[in-house]
């Protein structure tokens, strides 16, 4: 086990190393460049071409990447051109709310995934499960901006039972009482992905209730809840599990539109804006960072297997 | 023959929301091919006195706030989707598929294009695609192209479990055994078998890419918004979501139906296609 | 008797698998020496994972051996290069176990029959294609008329008549049937075996049949290897092997067999060892565990495969002739 | 004990369902072995599941009734019908190698049987008796080995301990050792023996292995195409099948003696279910079939010795089809 | 007590001298002052400077300084921090140049001379412009960062906000500077006394324009900016909402390209273009609401000394047949020109639309190019990349501030004739004189058509009623001094 995690590390790391070059040329091939942002729209070629020099932008491609990636090897991801703060302390500042995002729109996930999904595998072909499984797809066929302005304009513009946008940390004054503040985008967040996870939870419940030793255990004489929570289900997670490591992945970094709309302070919506401003080092350091994540949390979905399934060998 | 089409029709039949499915998806197919018949006004002509009417008579669906007729829009809104769709769907499985099963039957060459899609999975997928967006320019095409890579990885990681699981097949050994080549087996053995996930699959991206588009449209980087799409008229005019409501309700309808209807669809492929359903329905 | 069609030359296959972080080495052939004779039926027996199929399977290559030489025609078909093999494979050819799972279920039996005249394009027309196929299902005892059929719509003895007409066609020299009746019912399995019998009589084949099944080996064979882990423990002439046999393996497996004789009934329960684990080690005899007689020379010594009479060949230190140990 | 009557298992669609057990009536009495015969797809593993509750989705019982020591449990869910009493039927599956569940301890899978069948007894020390009971060695360890741990016959003996867990009066095996070597099958069959003589269980064996049979029934009951057409003691039904059908099946057997002429077949092949013949099933491929049997009812006859067969024209002794 | 101020996006570096971002100035100006300032009538009163004076051949400026004015870092502004600030802003500055500063000297305690290369009748305005202008800094730490963007942790400044925190994503915050020392004079537009009411202003991006409404709504902010047009209807009645119109119309302007391409020699078919174009069209697209725009050719709004409407006859013609005719005179070839246009405002995108139609009816072809902001920034600086781009200005409170004029802007509008104009603007100080320059000069612009004016668009933010604003209609930049809440 150790040296499997051992060798699986090194293999990630290779993977960051081929990652870190497809991102830093990635970048570089996009048009546009910071300074003209930077400056505004008053600035003359010259005044850009200065500021270009003087910000090492001009150097060629290799070079800055060297430069970056031996930083980056010291925990140095470079420093905003935008905002001018570190790139980590931008990065750092995102990933509380995109943390608690995906961790309470994983909540709302396995609160209402997986037990709908169990619902509609065990009352397969019924019009429960027809209607669950309707709803499951049209939740997952709605943008998710559409939910999320219908949100804020009834439960925050209207009713006014929640904030309607932003985020104040937690760790700011306020304490756990700003988790409110992500209640309305973690449901609009939630919709497509629970609706995913019903329709895995769904089809492997499906898949295991036909395997030889669930009938064995029906033939135990145990209870039918005991055969479903105790058998069917245990087995079917397991099919679950990696899409539930993937999706908290991609909560993270990709809840771009969420973010837009609820004004919420998060990596996705940090990274998108600086596509849009050219702020190179933010973008390197946030997809640096991501694909990490994504590293770590395919070796945790691999290790978790382990834990679950002990026919997995590592 | 007619045997044949029941087997295709039954379980559609069989299943009212299906059948409604299907209608919807025939109904949009028209839409698209037929939209300069159907539409009443041309989808860019442009009306400023009318503006953000509200849904009537000469305006099914109300006006844009270029006074622009929605109901026309919607309907030639149906070319764009099902051009994203069908184009995004090409590329995933023009691109995906080969990666697949090239990496199966390879596994030298599998555990390094592997690692490849492993990389693209690991970029936050919609990052990529603005990405992508942004140095290929704007358009239709460029917009597919970079919806189409994030299925891309999903395909070929998909293909790449069925093409193992396949080629492993005693059939696919059989024909080993008697001297056939790579090309033969994956003709004639893997691509057939795999119809039917690669169907699911399809109908998946299919549903996806319209909403992919959308959101890119959200961010301002989707098709240029003259050529009216669904995702985009909802992201152009979702600041009339309280002024004007009905501006969103229609495109986002649509959006919201056709994705439906096309997992509806792609259920019952997968049911069509798995055996255990067509012993149920009889031979 | 005849002249050799196949000579096997102590092939290898190791499996490496990984376990536990470590990978382990199983050697599912370890080995194996047999001389396959023109014209004949060698029946392969051993008990399941002794490494019948990977030896059927190396033969044809479906996987590769690690080591040994595997004559056939005076070449090595272990040297042979893509065309060589290709060309070898149209002189041998496999029958597989599970006769369902061998047919593409998307292919009309018609097409999978003709699967190997396509690929080597031997077929000069359609009309030809359809001719050869009616003409090998109509051998196997199906008709013509099968051709259009799916694979789902034959019962198992169908299905595994489909397998053997498309190993008939065109024809070969050796035929490797693979357990191709376990997955029947007796009927059906009769009737397959029959129609093998008649084939191989008509077209002059030399079969090699893999089973597990005693009985059934024992009355299609002329002769019986038995495999024990992935080593040829005992080789004789099927009958003097049924009467007499000399590995103590061979012994414990034909008292095993269930005999159809309502007189010789089970009155309880008999312990005949646990088959070990694959050993990483090939030292020894690998049945030293579960023998009776084993002595230390057992451990220590790998016992060979020794021509103990005319035609027997045994790898056991202390098998001898005769009634008694 | 344990006795069906008139048995109908149907699927399909309900306005037109197919017929796969079509009215077949058996008892087991204790410490009896009851072999149940018949070539694949006649419709062995369904009387069995009907008996059990357990039928597939789409199948149903659709007539006929099964009492187990005079109570009708025929419309029982299968846990009732497990835990009647102090258990009653359990269940032995063919698939040692998919019937267990493979995330958790094959203990564990024991011992939930133990808890519910017997509240008071401590699970684990039950659990290594039992294991100790169907000789898996060093049963106490084994506990906390996992299914992939163990191999097949291991397994199998494994999936005979759970049943034994529900103190069945009568234990259903349904094909328990064609998955398994000749020689670990030998020793699954000797512990079937022994606990049905030692816990007087009836025991209901499927196979369609007729050396099996011969070797460890008490009596046989031979199906064809869902119907039962043969019951009777073993050693005069091996003597003297009544039904042509039973006396071709015991023709079909590999005979190493008579190597050279080849093997006896019954030509043809069995109908599909929803495409059997009125009249007498068989009758397409018996060469004493006349027009008789090819419409309605099948007599049965009855000689003596408790033997029952469905023919027109039964054997005599010594009699070929 | 906070001001929750709710932008648009995330401002870039608020060290303006370096940037002309609207977000960025209006959120600076709180923390960095200029020597002049304009008052509500858009005359330059002498700020962190006490006056100034011109020498006879108008290249030498000596000004003098308020004394006792602190830095936020304790110390007392001097003329060194003057002379630096006001070097490094003309060599490095957004708006370098623009004065034709040769050197900036300390020649008193506190007193500054300028050297200017040529007279330069704006230099009061072009002092007192905080948008890329040129603000007072510390000199080490101008010395410090040369041409590089000031820091954040070195925002120091004399305003009576401190900078506080920056927060990526979160909100940019400011707090009140204790030891400010205000202006001894009434307030009076951004001239006067400055009060800091407020504890605190945060600045919290919120990218959605519905949000920005709907929180207001809910009172999750004091005030949003720049709210769209067509939300005006449902706020203006809205009692629980304060609109607050813009004073300063932004106006959308479409420049052509004098490098390169059919436009570039072509003035008639420059004029082809511009008769083709119907304003209001494109005025009501995208803006909506009548009240909030003005279709007008006049490049400063109606109460502005510098509003003229000299030469502005070919605004808003609309007739494509006379465009085609035109055209055809111009000897177009039916080469379809490019126009670029980012889908990051959407008023760019909406008038872009209108036009592209408009031009096609009058047989102009147009290629839309569609890119991101950024990328515009970059294509439109090369010649051969478009004919037309979209951009939108604000207004100036002087003509040399404007970049339309100026000859290295894209568009690259260097013409014998403009030469002579914008020298007769800066010949002189005299108000007159200059005005009538303008006027000249706006005439030049309709006739030769570097740019085209799309029309005037006041945009509208909105506030929480409670919040007390020291003006009416919001002003190009928004300031709180002197804003409470009650
Ligand atoms: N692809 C493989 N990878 C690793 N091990 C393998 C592989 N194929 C077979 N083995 C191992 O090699 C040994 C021999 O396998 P083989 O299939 O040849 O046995 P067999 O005699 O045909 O058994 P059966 O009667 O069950 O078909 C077994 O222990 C098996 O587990
Ligand atoms: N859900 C179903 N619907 C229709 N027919 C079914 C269904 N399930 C099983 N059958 C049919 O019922 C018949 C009886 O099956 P059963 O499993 O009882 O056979 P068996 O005698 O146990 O065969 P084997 O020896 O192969 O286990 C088969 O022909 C099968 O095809
Ligand atoms: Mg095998
Ligand atoms: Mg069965
Ligand atoms: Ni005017």
């Amino acid at each position: 086990m150790g040296r499997y995690v051992i060798g699986r590390i090194g293999a990630a790391a290779a993977t960051l190393f081929a990652a870190s070059i497809v991102i830093f040329s990635f970048i570089h091939l996009i048009p546009g460049d910071p300074v003209s942002v930077m400056l505004g729209d008053a600035a003359t070629p010259e005044q850009v071409a200065a500021l270009r020099e003087r910000m090492g932008l001009d150097e060629p491609i290799w070079v800055q990447y060297l430069v970056w990636a031996g930083n980056a090897l010291q925990g140095d991801l470079g420093r905003s051109i935008f905002f001018e703060t570190p790139v980590t302390q931008v990065i750092a500042d995102g990933a509380e709310t995109s943390i608690l995002l995906a961790l309470i729109t994983m909540i709302w996930i396995v609160l209402f995934g997986i037990p709908v999904g169990i619902l509609a595998a065990i009352r397969q072909g019924t019009w429960i499960d027809q209607g669950l499984s309707g709803l499951a797809m049209l939740l997952a066929s709605v943008p998710t901006f559409w939910v999320g302005l219908y949100l804020i304009l009834i439960f925050a513009a209207g009713l006014g039972w929640f904030p309607s946008s932003g985020y104040p940390s937690i760790f700011e004054g306020g304490g756990l009482a700003n988790l409110q503040y992500l209640l309305l985008p973690s449901i609009a967040l939630a919709a497509p992905n629970a609706a995913l996870i019903l329709r895995l939870t769904r089809a492997s419940m499906l898949d295991v209730s036909r395997e030889d030793f669930v009938r064995t255990a029906r033939a135990k004489g145990i209870r039918p809840s005991r055969v479903v929570l105790r058998h069917i289900l245990r087995n079917a997670l397991l099919a679950v599990v990696s899409a539930f490591g993937f999706t908290f992945a991609a909560l993270i970094s990709e809840a771009v539109v969420t973010e837009t709309v609820f004004a919420l302070p998060g990596i996705g919506r940090t990274v998108v804006q600086s596509i849009l401003r050219r702020d190179y080092p933010v973008i390197q350091g946030v997809i640096l960072v991501t694909v990490c994540l994504y590293l770590v949390i395919n070796l945790l979905v691999d290790l978790s297997y382990r834990l679950l399934d002990p026919r997995v060998e590592l | 023959m007619l045997g044949y089409l029941r087997v295709w029709t039954r379980p559609v039949v069989s299943r009212p929301l299906a059948a409604l499915a299907g209608l919807f998806l025939i109904v949009v197919l028209c839409c698209a091919l037929f939209a300069p018949w159907i539409a009443p006004y041309p989808p860019d002509q442009i009306d400023p006195v009318n503006r953000l009417l509200p849904p009537d008579a000469a305006h099914l669906f109300g006006t844009d706030h270029y006074g622009r007729d929605t109901f026309s829009r919607a309907v030639y809104g149906a070319r764009l989707a099902l051009l994203i769709g069908v184009g995004v769907v090409s590329f995933a499985l023009a691109s995906g598929v080969p990666i697949g099963i090239l990496s199966a039957l390879y596994p030298m060459l599998g555990r390094v294009l592997m690692r490849m899609v492993d990389v693209l999975m690991s970029f936050p997928s919609l990052l990529l695609a603005l990405g992508l967006i942004v140095i290929l320019g704007q358009g239709v095409l460029n917009a597919i192209l970079a919806i189409g890579l994030i299925y891309l990885t999903t395909t070929a990681r998909i293909v790449y479990g069925v093409a193992l699981r396949l080629r492993s097949e005693p059939y696919v050994e059989a024909a080993r055994s008697m001297g056939a080549g790579t090309l033969w087996i994956v003709r004639r053995h893997i691509l057939p078998n795999m119809v039917s996930p690669l169907l699911v699959q399809a109908s998946f991206v299919f549903a996806f890419a319209q909403l992919g588009a959308a959101a890119l449209d959200f961010l301002g980087l989707g098709a240029p918004p003259e050529i009216p799409s669904w995702g985009n008229m909802l992201a152009e005019e979702r600041i009339y979501i309280t002024r004007a409501s009905w501006l969103l309700l229609w495109p986002g309808l649509m959006i919201v139906l056709t994705a439906f209807s096309l997992n509806v669809m792609g259920d019952v492929l997968r049911d069509r296609m798995d055996p255990r359903f067509r012993e149920m329905m009889g031979k | 008797m005849s002249d050799p069609i196949l000579e096997i030359r102590d092939l290898r296959k190791t499996y490496r698998i990984k376990r536990g972080g470590a990978w382990r080495e199983i050697h599912a052939i370890d080995g194996v020496s047999l001389t396959v004779r023109r014209g004949e039926t060698l029946g392969i027996v051993g008990e399941s994972g002794c490494g019948k199929s990977t030896l059927g399977r190396a033969i044809l290559r479906l996987t590769e051996p690690d080591g040994g030489q595997l004559v056939h025609e005076g070449s090595d078909l272990l040297s042979l290069g893509r065309r060589g093999l290709a060309a070898a494979r149209l002189k041998i050819r496999m029958v597989f176990q599970d006769p369902y799972a061998s047919l593409n279920p998307r292919r009309s039996v018609g097409d999978s029959v003709a699967e190997l005249g396509d690929i080597h394009g031997l077929f000069r027309s359609r009309r030809e294609r359809a001719e050869r196929v009616g003409e090998a299902l109509d051998r196997v005892g199906l008709g013509a008329r099968f051709a259009a059929s799916f694979p789902h719509e034959l019962s198992g003895g169908q299905r595994q008549r489909v397998g053997l007409a498309r190993a008939i066609l065109p024809e070969p020299d050796l035929i490797i049937a693979d357990e191709p009746v376990s997955a029947l019912d007796v009927s059906i399995q009769a009737q397959v075996l029959n129609l093998l019998a008649e084939l191989k009589s008509r077209l002059d084949l030399t079969l090699i049949f893999i089973s597990h099944d005693l009985g059934v080996v024992a009355s299609i064979s002329d002769r019986v290897a038995v495999l024990y882990m992935g080593r040829v423990a005992e080789i004789a002439p099927a009958d003097d092997l049924f009467e007499a046999p000399l590995h103590p393996y061979t012994r414990l497996l034909l008292s095993a067999i269930p005999r159809p004789d309502p007189s010789q009934r089970i009155t309880g329960a008999v312990d005949l060892g646990e088959p070990p684990r694959r050993l990483e080690t090939t030292l020894g005899c690998p049945f030293r565990d579960r023998c009776e007689h084993a002595t230390a020379r057992c451990h220590d010594e790998t016992p060979p495969l020794r021509e103990i009479a005319a035609g027997r060949h045994v790898a056991c230190h202390h098998a001898r002739l005769g009634p008694e140990w | 004990m344990l006795s069906v009557t008139d048995l109908t298992v149907s699927a399909g669609p309900r306005t037109s369902p197919i017929g796969i057990v079509r009215g077949v009536s058996l008892g087991v009495d204790q410490g009896e072995i009851l072999c149940l015969v018949g070539e694949s797809g006649c419709g062995k593993s369904m009387t069995s599941l009907a008996l059990m509750g357990l039928l597939p989705p789409g199948a149903r019982v659709s007539g006929g009734s099964v009492e187990l020591d005079g109570h009708d449990i025929t419309h029982l869910a299968p846990h009732r019908r497990v835990r009647a009493g102090r258990g009653k039927l359990a269940m032995v599956f063919q698939e040692p190698m998919t019937s267990l569940n493979p995330v958790t301890r094959i203990g564990w899978q024991i011992e939930e049987a133990v808890r519910v069948h017997d509240p008071d007894a401590n699970p684990t020390d039950r659990a290594r008796e039992l294991l100790e009971m169907v000789r898996i060695p060093d049963a106490a360890n084994q506990l906390s080995a996992y299914p992939h741990e163990l191999s097949g016959g291991m397994r199998q003996r494994v999936m005979i301990a759970i049943a034994l867990a529900c103190r069945p009066r009568v234990l259903i095996a349904d094909e328990p050792t064609t998955a398994l070597d000749v020689t670990i099958q030998r020793q699954v069959l000797g512990i079937i023996r022994e606990l049905c003589d030692d816990l007087d269980m009836g025991v209901i064996f499927i196979t369609h292995d007729l050396g099996v049979v011969a070797q460890i029934a008490d009596r046989v009951a031979v199906m064809y195409a869902g119907r039962l057409v043969e019951t009777g003691a073993v050693a005069p039904l091996f003597r003297a099948p009544l039904h042509p059908y039973t006396e071709r099946l015991m023709a079909c057997l590999p005979d190493p003696a008579a190597r050279s002429k080849g093997f006896a077949t019954i030509p043809g092949s069995a109908p599909r279910p929803g495409e059997i013949p009125d009249g007498c099933a068989f009758a397409p491929r018996c060469p004493r079939a006349q027009d008789v049997c090819r419409g309605g009812e099948v007599p049965v006859v009855r000689p003596e010795g408790g033997r029952r067969a469905l023919c027109h024209f039964p054997l005599a002794e010594g009699e070929t089809a | 007590q906070t001001l929750r101020y709710a932008t648009i996006g995330e401002p870039p570096s608020l060290d303006i001298q370096m940037g002309t971002a609207t977000l960025a100035t209006t959120i600076a100006q709180h923390m960095f002052e200029t020597l002049y300032a304009f008052d509500g009538e858009g005359v330059p009163q002498p700020f962190l400077a006490t006056g100034g004076e011109v020498s006879e051949d108008g290249l030498t400026v000596k000004i003098t300084l308020r004394e006792g004015v602190m830095f936020h870092d304790g110390d007392e502004m001097t003329a060194e921090d003057v002379a630096a600030s006001l070097l490094r802003w003309s060599e490095f500055g957004a708006r370098a140049g623009i004065l034709g500063l040769e050197s900036a000297e300390a020649t008193g305690d506190h007193e500054v001379t300028l050297t200017l290369s040529e007279p330069n009748g704006a230099w009061q305005s072009i002092l007192a412009h905080p948008n890329g202008g040129p603000v007072i800094y510390p000199a080490d730490i101008v010395s410090e960062a040369e041409g590089e963007p000031i820091s954040p942790e070195n925002y120091v400044g004399t305003g009576p906000y401190v900078f506080g925190e920056l927060r990526p994503n979160r909100y940019v915050e400011l707090t009140r500077f204790d030891d400010y020392t205000p202006l001894d004079a009434p307030a009076d537009g951004e001239a006067g006394g400055r009060e800091a009411l407020f504890e605190t202003l945060q600045f919290i991006p919120v990218p959605d324009v519905g949000t920005r409404m709907s929180g207001v709504q809910a009172g999750d902010y004091d005030y949003a900016e720049y709210i769209s047009g067509d939300l005006y209807g449902l706020v203006a009645e809205d009692p629980a909402i304060q609109v607050k119109i813009s004073e300063a119309p932004i106006f959308g302007l479409m420049f052509t390209n004098s490098e390169e391409g059919p436009l570039s020699d072509n003035i008639p078919l420059r004029e082809a273009v511009l008769a083709a174009l119907d304003m209001e069209q494109a005025l009501q697209v995208s803006v909506g609401e009548p009240e909030l725009y003005a279709v007008d050719g006049a490049f400063f709004p109606e109460g502005s000394v510098w509003h003229t409407e000299a030469g502005t006859e070919p605004y808003n013609q609309g007739d494509p047949e006379k465009a085609r005719q035109m055209a055809e005179e111009a000897g177009y070839d039916g080469t379809p020109l490019k126009l670029l246009v980012s889908t990051n405002y959407r008023e760019h995108f909406d008038q872009a639309t209108v036009f592209a139609r408009q031009l096609g009816e009058a047989g102009i072809e147009t290629e839309m190019v569609v890119v991101d902001w950024a990328t515009l920034l970059t294509l439109r600086g090369q010649p051969s990349e478009w004919d037309l781009f979209m951009t939108h200005h604000g207004a100036m409170p002087d003509p040399v501030l404007f970049t339309v004029v100026n000859e290295s802007y894209p568009g690259w509008w260097q013409t014998d004739e403009r030469d002579a104009a914008m020298a007769a603007l800066t010949e002189t100080s005299d108000l007159d004189e200059r005005v009538a320059a303008w006027a000249d000069l706006q005439t030049l612009i309709w006739e030769q058509v570097p740019t085209i004016k799309v029309g005037d668009v006041y945009s509208f933010d909105i506030a929480s009623p409670n919040l007390q604003t020291p003006w009416e209609d919001a002003p190009a930049f928004p300031h709180f001094w002197g804003a409470s809440t009650n």
